[in-house]
């Protein structure tokens, strides 16, 4: 069974769902937000359910106390997996979400940190996303920090960097080595590819697997039920990608 | 003494240097007292978005009325970035001042609350924390060992602006599960607000209503404005006009597009 | 995985010296499960209503089930003092911890934020403050001359007991305009809801009932309890039966009173 | 027009909210709910109209954010005036709605400091009502404070007592010096018997006004229009308090 990029990289959040118990998903998160559905759907009924809040729309949207909510419930530990994106991201899991350039006086402005500087540090899995891997985005150190990847001794920090996936490959976070550990390369493309275009140093285990490819059954249930939910909140996003590739 | 008034006439209570705070862009921005803000040509607002702005922002900044901005974004969603407000910030026009969601939400708690401040986890070794001269950093005093926690100061503007569904005669405004108006409401000195219609029956009188009421002791006064959030939506009610939104996107890439869209959509009422 | 079972089920699942939070005695207390957990011969209760106590409070006391109370007061409002609340607390066998009304809330706040404190106005020369080793005076790091101010720890119960109208079948629960019980579930660990009526409709579903609905992410546990707050009332659906609540107090005078009401009183579902 | 001791005390504390904008009415606070709605009726459609906001029933009660919004809006400022009682009250304006004896093993309980230790604080004016005018109430020095009249320098004090409202008289407290200062004596009582009655010292000024009686017009408003208004919060009361006295 065919599948397009946008389904693809669904399929492989997806798989990093499996220990999760309440997903959020934030703004503008067309593809984590399908992933979480995803998961959710492919668990339904099962012992180990997924709960799915997603802001940004009504739908999977439980809160009923104003914007604080969802940030109040993830200080509360109710909330154990969040996505992040990032202008830039570097090799120690910083992220940038406002711009490139010296700050203020930036040479390119971005919207800005939402709420990465609080929810990285109170999700213990923080998903990073994002497509474009480039030594653009994926740089040795970030111009500004939206949110550290790691802070020192005695910061209150159950949360972090639990994933990158990019449209190359997928790398783990290690907390300790502070630092990423590439765990597998989408298939197409290799390592080489990664090193080059990734600014940033990254361990390289001995053997480096393929990530997987969605199966027929994942793909069905991705097209057939999450493609309608996620359409009532991205549109355009729903009829781009989910249509069969050519 | 009737609340009721016209969105002109809110606009007309606000005066320049006046620290306003708007809704998120995703529901109950009051665009069309927006547009009435513009033509009053307001000069040096303090405008602060309860968390992130976007046409607001953009179309604020680009008529030249704002003098700082203070959100945890700026974007205009589907339709990119905020083209006016990232020329502005870039060029240093405009002071943007970086935040995040989680604190202004307790900053405008704070003053909710009627206490200076409000401590909030995570944001050490942020740079939105490094550049933000106006939070402090303490050691917890209940236990040192805990670690540092940053102190968020109160947030209290003069005006908070919103846009509701509904108003009743006496001047309580329904805003359902948006309780983040209420917050907003409560922190700032006074409220205005527009509404897509007044109704006699009183919101309190019912138990279902008065659960999602904004009483009228916080409101100063009330307008009607139908389609009031146009481009943008009332959850609920009118989704955005993403064409719209998408047009102004395009159009404002420079100041001449932003202009010439602004004359064509600025004096909507 | 259904949360939806019985009132006695519910009282199994809280231990013995859990701390629980009870609603204020002016309407939403779960007094059938209340009265559940004094037929489970519970011991060493903490009990923190937020922020009023009543007849639950004088109950759980003089039935032997708590070590300590902690609340703003504790009254039976116009049928007058708690008789058996009084008693423990002039002997000294119960344990009541002194607080007030914000101080209660803003505790419940910081664990609702998951801030480990939270600052609060007034206090500074209150025997309240003097008598809480657990409350702390700093000056204001923003303002020294701003004077002393009060930090007060979170308040984390591990479970939050509640009376409601009516839940639905997803377990979200309709608390309309009652939020001190949204506070309440935000920051206990767990809540567990007795309710008028269960319903299909999923409350979220329309804007009007998802404005004072407690989504079910917080909650643990519901079972239907008709008039499930006897003798107190259901604020906008019974009122309190003050000839119960009058008959207890005469009764609670003594011991022996007490234990004859409950005897004749205790067995309600 | 004859009146009884309650609808007395009502107008009493109604002169005393000419200039409050917005009063708020604690829980069991019959007659002073009953005097607030009563300043307001007179008040309608003036200029400088009162708001009321009740606490306990849902008449009045316009507060939809939980228990805290009363006082959240105390701390905002947007409340002048309120009224507390007290088991014991000094002549430093400290009340102790706690109990009598040496704290924590108290020779009586009495229900606690509901929200004094804080609404003394923000409101600017506190009206004192306690009707029992005894020197087992009026004692020298509370022992318990459940909020202090007055606080060192420094301390945040926007609020204190206001007046002080007895079966007996009438005092203002004076803030500069910390001590209540006798306005006016109900008819048909003496000042020696305010004297006699109360443990403190307070000031007695050259001239000592009788407190004013209820007018026609006010006591008929009182019985027509507050009375069944009250009579859905405070039934009981209701029922005793407005009826001719004999």
């Amino acid at each position: 069974m065919k599948f397009n990029q946008d389904e693809f990289l669904i399929c492989a959040i997806t798989s990093l769902l499996s220990n999760s118990r309440h997903v959020a998903v934030g703004m503008a998160s067309a593809i984590p937000g399908s992933a979480s559905l995803l998961a959710r759907e492919e668990r339904r009924g099962q012992r180990n359910s997924l709960r799915v809040s997603m802001i940004g729309g009504d739908t999977n949207n439980p809160f009923t106390d104003g914007g604080r909510e969802l940030f109040d419930c993830s200080g509360q530990g109710r909330i154990d997996t969040f996505f992040l994106g990032g202008v830039q991201i570097d090799g120690g899991g910083n992220v940038n979400l406002v711009g490139t350039g010296k700050y203020p006086k930036l040479d390119r402005r971005f919207p800005g940190s939402f709420g990465s500087a609080y929810m990285y540090f109170v999700i213990p899995k923080v998903i990073l996303f994002r497509p474009e891997h480039t030594r653009r985005v994926f740089v040795p150190k970030v111009d500004f920090i939206s949110a550290p990847g790691t802070s020192e001794e005695g910061v209150y920090r159950p949360g972090g960097p639990y994933a990158l996936v990019s449209e190359l490959c997928l790398m783990m976070f290690d907390r300790q080595r502070r630092r990423f550990r590439l765990k597998s390369i989408h298939p197409g493309h290799t390592l080489e590819e990664v090193q080059d275009n990734t600014g940033f140093s990254f361990d390289v285990p001995n053997t480096i697997c393929k990530t997987t490819v969605p199966n027929e059954k994942r793909l069905e249930l991705l097209r057939k039920r999450i493609s309608p939910e996620i359409a009532t909140i991205y549109p355009k996003f729903a009829a781009k990608a989910f249509k069969e590739p050519i | 003494m009737s609340l009721l008034t016209t969105t002109g006439d809110l606009a007309e209570k606000v005066s320049d240097k006046a620290f306003i705070v708007l809704p998120p862009d995703y529901s109950n921005v009051p665009m069309a007292l927006v547009f009435a803000l513009i033509r009053r040509k307001m000069k040096d607002l303090y405008i602060l978005f309860a968390p992130i702005g976007g046409i607001a922002a953009d179309l604020l900044v680009g008529a030249g009325n704002v003098k700082t901005l203070e959100a945890a974004a700026i974007t205009l969603g589907e339709a990119g970035l905020a083209p006016r407000f990232s020329e502005a910030v870039q060029k240093g026009t405009t002071e943007f001042r970086d935040s995040t969601c989680p604190a202004i939400h307790a900053g405008l708690q704070a003053s909710e609350k009627g206490v200076p401040f409000m401590p909030l986890r995570g944001l050490i070794g942020s740079d939105v924390l490094n550049y933000r001269d106006d939070w402090k950093v303490i050691s917890n005093p209940f236990n040192e060992k805990d670690g540092p926690i940053v102190l968020l100061p109160a947030i209290q503007p003069d005006i908070a602006l919103i846009h509701a569904p509904v108003a009743d005669s006496c001047g309580n405004v329904w805003i359902g599960k948006r309780r983040e108006l209420m917050t907003m409401s409560h922190a700032a000195r006074k409220t205005f607000v527009t509404v897509e219609k007044v109704q006699e029956q009183n919101l309190l009188e019912d138990d279902l209503t008065a659960a999602g009421t904004l009483p009228n002791m916080y409101v100063e006064g009330i307008a009607e404005a139908k389609n009031g959030c146009w481009p943008l939506g009332l959850a609920g009610f009118y989704q955005p006009d993403s064409d719209a939104i998408n047009a102004y996107a395009k159009a404002a890439e420079t100041d001449s597009g932003f202009r010439e869209w602004l004359k064509r959509n600025g004096n909507r009422k």
